[in-house]
């Protein structure tokens, strides 16, 4: 009964540390134009606004939609705000698909932020709990232990994360949108960066950014007059898990593998390294490519830094991932979902310039959030589903 | 360590504190109506249609188009269009004493502004009064930067 | 004068909002059995595992946990990370191990700190025992227990650990 | 559009000050609504509401998950605004074929922080929030616009708080509920001219949750399933000096979208924490005087954030469920006087 879902229009800002020539709405402001341009739309075409970011801390501003709605052109429209922590960006999208799919509205813009140089992501993210003793230091704190844990386990070779780095970095710079673009960053470099939550180092390690990304998907009857075919949804898929129980694979958490067998399922996809032509992941520290490899399947469990070290993941490589350079490379944290299911979208429209995977037709989208919990997907295509 | 622990019926309490200085960037329409409060003066901005907000905006908000890049001068006095009392201001609140917040349009503005009227006695309130704006002395480019307005007769 | 003429293009807007936190009532009871030098875990009714710190309920199977169990002090380190980096919420000198400990009776890593170890001895199965404040310090919040030491008993096999992870 | 039907509701009482932490009151609550439906986990999607800000925590959400039910893992979602749009969100999901029920629930604890001031950091960051306005003040300001439009009184804002806290006293769950006299009521001072203590809300801390089950699912789960008839919701502009206060046309459009006039209301329930914005609403919606309005006694005398519109759905479709009305129209908000609004109509049949 599903309405097909087109994706007609992409737009994100430059990434970068610190954007001190706009506001908050500037900011979002810029990728959502550029998605209107690209979809040869105009604000008033919109039916209805999707928006997402991860915590209001981060701009210390509680429920920042409400203040954004003029600037997204929103005003007499109906306006959601989405919250799951990192995988929102893509979370945000999938609602946004669903309002289309279930025939709502015709065409919806989605939107994804993070300005995290108004404040700091470190404090955001961990904001001291009363008669609690603080013992993990930021994100980085909490996921290196989870790193460790499959370094141990996998028996992945040391320098497994310094290569995804060099990978990630090399592609950024195909990418003009990319937060770190340094050619200098080698092997050597990395390898030397400092340990800041030892076994990640600190080029192993994604940037704090500020940008935004945003998409206008359409019905297939309200397909504008196309500057370029647009991309198709085949398939979303959400899964979370709680934070902390018994038995819990922290590592290669089942919320994730269950995502990835229903997204496959529903796109009709039975071997996802064969049948996916580019796959972008959410790897906020570079261990967690190869662990996301076995997680989504890619790889058998144990078998996943393989990839990376013979090159499956690289550009030219049989399973190019992060060819955007990642969130390694540019994490404006509630837009980095986004990002990740943008940045799909991109490449099975050819639109990808530089990092553009040659002839893909099917592509991956993945972002995740919390304690490794919160999963969202999306399995795009250049043909109708 | 954490002072000031309670127990609540079985239940454990404390103080718990949000606190951080954020730092805004406020891009070039805002730019332009701080800067202009640090110079003591009050700007508003035209959009498309001609209609001048107050403060500017940075997208028409009838529209969702971006903003004229034309700047006018308003007020500086202007008319309350609707206003409530605050017998007890808080701390972070404009003035220590009882003060008014009210909707002030600015002579040449279509729309309104919020702040803080220091009227002394709500007696003195009403909708229609005119008001002027209280200019700190050291300004720093912040909506602060009008300590209050005050009524346009005192 | 030049520097009166500068566009303005940041505001300062300090936020500071004070609330009262509640622990609520499971963590609460945990935090008085640290006040007494003991570690409060929960069972939960349906799956049997214990639950530490405890929350008032077992995620898995959605069912409100009421049977206290005590832990042991000591446990394995299950993994880890060296803290090389200074974060504005920990006062504990760097580097540091921020360690997953499983506590002997326990069903789910307890998150801790390791100190009296040169970190690069911390390792993934070292058994290890907590190290409180003074009797006479001891108080209902976690900073009762001052961070993990080495126990000296022998390792535990990483097999053993391994679901754990 | 599929038929979709709100099976069961439940909510925890509304304190003043609740102790547990959000899992504590939230599972029972999820629990009461999960067993009246009779449908067995896992339920096909499940979405939930609520802010961070509140209670000063960021991921405060994550940790409510733990009373859902979430393993083995569950496709969810969350809004960071109230209950009443996480709700919007299942239906969509529902509507576009990908489930067949859903869970929704939502809760707030507003009791640990000052909430009028928390609720400034709502506000434009760069020329509202920096000068602390506080919720009550802002809405004061827009009963006084309405006042003088109207040329209402203070007297006929204070009948509505006297009905509201009648009503409210069959209600087990409400904060403030009695009979209270509307002289004693008006001899009391204001607290932020023109509204009187009885005018705003209290205060509270609360949880809600509410089970969706389309077609033959619903009719199988509940007697007299509450079925959406409509359900839109609408946004204005943020700045309180760019928008008329004393109409609410957000309410008005989503009204329109979700077909409220188009037969007889037996029963609303308004998302109105004050006493004025309940008539402007009413006016919104065309709402006669043969509506009975707010039965439950509203979020005049029960207001937890993130929940109290989700509650207004719950009550409303509660109506339909125990037979007392046909059709109700309930309604919730959000952001400074009434910014954001959804309406949301309900049948029995």
């Amino acid at each position: 009964m599903a309405e097909r879902c087109a994706i007609v229009g992409i737009g994100q800002t430059h990434h970068t540390a610190r954007r001190d020539d706009v506001s908050i709405a500037g900011l979002v402001r810029e990728a959502a134009t550029r998605a209107l341009d690209d979809a040869g739309l105009d604000w008033p075409d919109v039916d209805a606004v999707v928006i997402g970011k991860a915590p209001d801390m981060f701009e210390g501003v509680m429920m920042p939609e409400l203040y954004l709605a003029d600037a997204l052109g929103a005003v007499g429209k109906p306006m959601l705000r989405v919250h799951t922590a990192g995988s929102v960006g893509g979370s945000t999208a999938i609602v946004a698909a669903s309002l289309v799919q279930a025939g709502i509205h015709e065409r919806v813009l989605t939107v994804a932020f993070e300005k995290q140089s108004e404040s700091n992501a470190m404090w955001a993210l961990t904001v001291k709990t009363p008669l609690q003793s603080a013992v993990v230091a930021g994100a980085g704190g909490y996921f290196a232990p989870l790193v460790r844990g499959y370094m141990r386990r996998s028996g992945a070779p040391d320098d497994t994360g310094i290569r995804v780095a060099v990978k990630d970095r090399a592609n950024a710079l195909k990418n003009p949108y990319a937060h770190i673009r340094d050619p200098n960053l080698t092997f050597d470099a990395i390898a030397g960066s400092p340990m800041l939550w030892d076994p990640i180092r600190f080029h192993e390690t994604c940037p704090s950014s500020d940008g935004a990304c945003a998409m206008v998907l359409t019905s297939e009857r309200a397909i504008p007059k196309p500057k370029l075919a647009p991309a198709w949804i085949h398939a979303t898929a959400m899964r979370s898990e709680p934070t902390q129980f018994a038995g819990q694979e922290k590592i290669n958490p089942v919320s994730g593998r269950m995502c990835a067998k229903d997204v496959y399922s529903k796109a009709g996809i039975a071997n996802p390294r064969k049948q996916i032509d580019v796959a972008e992941i959410y790897v906020p520290f570079s261990w967690f490519e190869p662990m996301w490899m076995e997680n989504l399947g890619f790889a058998e469990e144990g078998q996943g830094w393989k990839m990376t070290y013979e090159g499956a993941t690289a550009l030219g490589g049989d399973m190019p991932v992060n060819c955007s350079g990642g969130v390694l490379s540019s994490n404006p944290i509630g837009a980095s979902g986004m990002l990740r299911f943008a940045e799909a979208a991109m490449q099975v429209r050819g639109q990808a310039g530089e990092h553009q995977v040659d002839g893909a037709r099917i592509a991956l989208g993945h972002a995740y959030g919390g304690g490794s919990q919160f999963f969202s997907m999306w399995i795009v295509g250049s043909a109708k589903p | 360590m954490s002072q000031d622990v309670r127990d609540e019926n079985g239940v454990l309490t404390a103080p718990h504190v949000l606190e951080y200085p954020y730092r805004r960037s406020v891009g070039p329409v805002l730019g332009r109506f701080f800067t202009a409060l640090r110079d003591g003066k009050l700007i508003g901005v035209a959009t498309q249609q001609g209609r001048v907000l107050v403060p500017p905006a940075e997208y028409d908000p009838e529209t969702g188009a971006a903003v004229a890049d034309r700047f006018v001068d308003v007020g500086p006095g202007g008319v309350v269009t609707t206003w409530s009392w605050v017998p007890r201001p808080r701390a972070k609140q404009p003035l220590g004493r009882p003060f008014a917040w009210a909707l002030i349009r600015l002579d040449g503005a279509d729309t309104a502004l919020l702040h803080a009227v220091d009227a002394g006695d709500p007696s003195r309130m009403r909708t229609g009064l005119r008001v002027v704006p209280r200019w700190r002395a050291e300004r720093v480019g912040h909506i602060a930067d009008i300590e209050c307005f005050t009524p346009e007769n005192a | 004068m030049t520097e009166e003429r500068k566009p303005v293009t940041n505001i300062k807007t300090p936020m500071r909002l004070e609330f009262r936190y509640s622990a609520g009532e499971a963590t609460s009871r945990f935090l008085r059995g640290i006040g007494q030098g003991k570690i409060l875990g929960q069972r939960c009714p349906s799956c049997r595992k214990v639950y530490v710190p405890p929350r008032g309920s077992c995620p898995r199977c959605a069912v409100p946990t009421a049977e206290e169990v005590e832990l042991s002090d000591k446990g394995t380190i299950t993994t880890f990370a060296i803290v090389r980096v200074p974060s504005e919420n920990i006062d504990v000198p760097l580097p540091f191990a921020s360690v997953h400990v499983l506590l002997d009776g326990a069903d789910i890593p307890f998150f801790s700190v390791v100190q009296e170890c040169p970190v690069d001895e911390i390792r993934i199965g070292m058994r290890v025992e907590a190290v409180w404040v003074p009797k006479q310090e001891l108080a209902s919040t976690l900073a009762s227990i001052r961070y993990f030491q080495p126990s000296g008993e022998p390792d535990v096999p990483f097999e053993k650990l391994a679901e754990h992870l | 559009m599929r038929d979709v039907a709100i099976v069961s509701f439940a909510q925890a009482p509304n304190r003043r000050r609740e102790l547990r932490n959000e899992v504590e009151i939230l599972m029972p609550v999820v629990q009461e609504a999960v067993a009246r439906s009779g449908i067995e986990r896992p339920f096909d999607f499940t979405c939930s509401g609520s802010s961070d800000f509140l209670q000063g925590q960021p991921f405060a959400f994550v940790i409510a998950l733990d009373a859902a039910g979430a393993w083995p893992p569950i496709p969810e979602s969350h809004v960071e605004m109230d209950g009443a749009w996480a709700l919007y969100e299942a239906w969509v999901k529902i509507q576009s074929g990908q489930a067949e029920t859903a869970l929704v629930y939502a809760f707030g604890k507003s009791s640990p922080g000052d909430l009028p001031e928390v609720l400034a950091t709502q506000l434009d960051p760069y020329v509202l929030a920096p000068l602390w306005p506080d919720a009550v003040s802002l809405a004061a300001l827009q009963a006084r616009a309405w006042m003088e439009k109207t040329g209402a009184t203070a007297r006929d804002l204070a009948a509505i708080a006297v009905r509201s806290r009648r009503d409210a006293k069959s209600n087990p769950n409400a904060t403030v509920s009695g009979d209270a006299e509307i002289e004693k009521l008006l001899a009391a001072p204001a607290i932020a001219d023109p509204l009187r203590a009885h005018d705003c809300p209290p205060v509270c801390d609360g949880a809600a949750a509410i089970v969706l089950a389309a077609g033959e699912r619903a009719r199988k789960a509940c007697a007299r399933p509450a079925w959406i008839r409509g359900i839109d919701h609408r946004i204005e502009p943020h700045s309180l000096g760019a928008r008329d206060l004393s109409v609410s046309v957000s309410t008005q459009l989503a009204g329109e979208k979700a077909g409220a006039g188009r037969g007889a209301v037996d029963v609303a329930e308004l998302h109105a924490p004050f006493t004025h914005q309940e008539a402007i609403l009413r006016e919104a919606l065309g709402l006669g005087e043969g509506v009975r309005v707010n039965p439950s006694g509203g979020a005049l005398c029960a207001n937890p954030m993130m929940t109290a519109g989700l509650i207004r759905i719950g009550e409303a479709a509660s109506r339909i469920m125990d037979g007392s009305a046909r059709r109700a129209v309930a309604h919730a908000t959000s952001g400074p006087c009434l910014q954001q609004n959804l309406v949301c109509v309900l049948e029995g049949a």
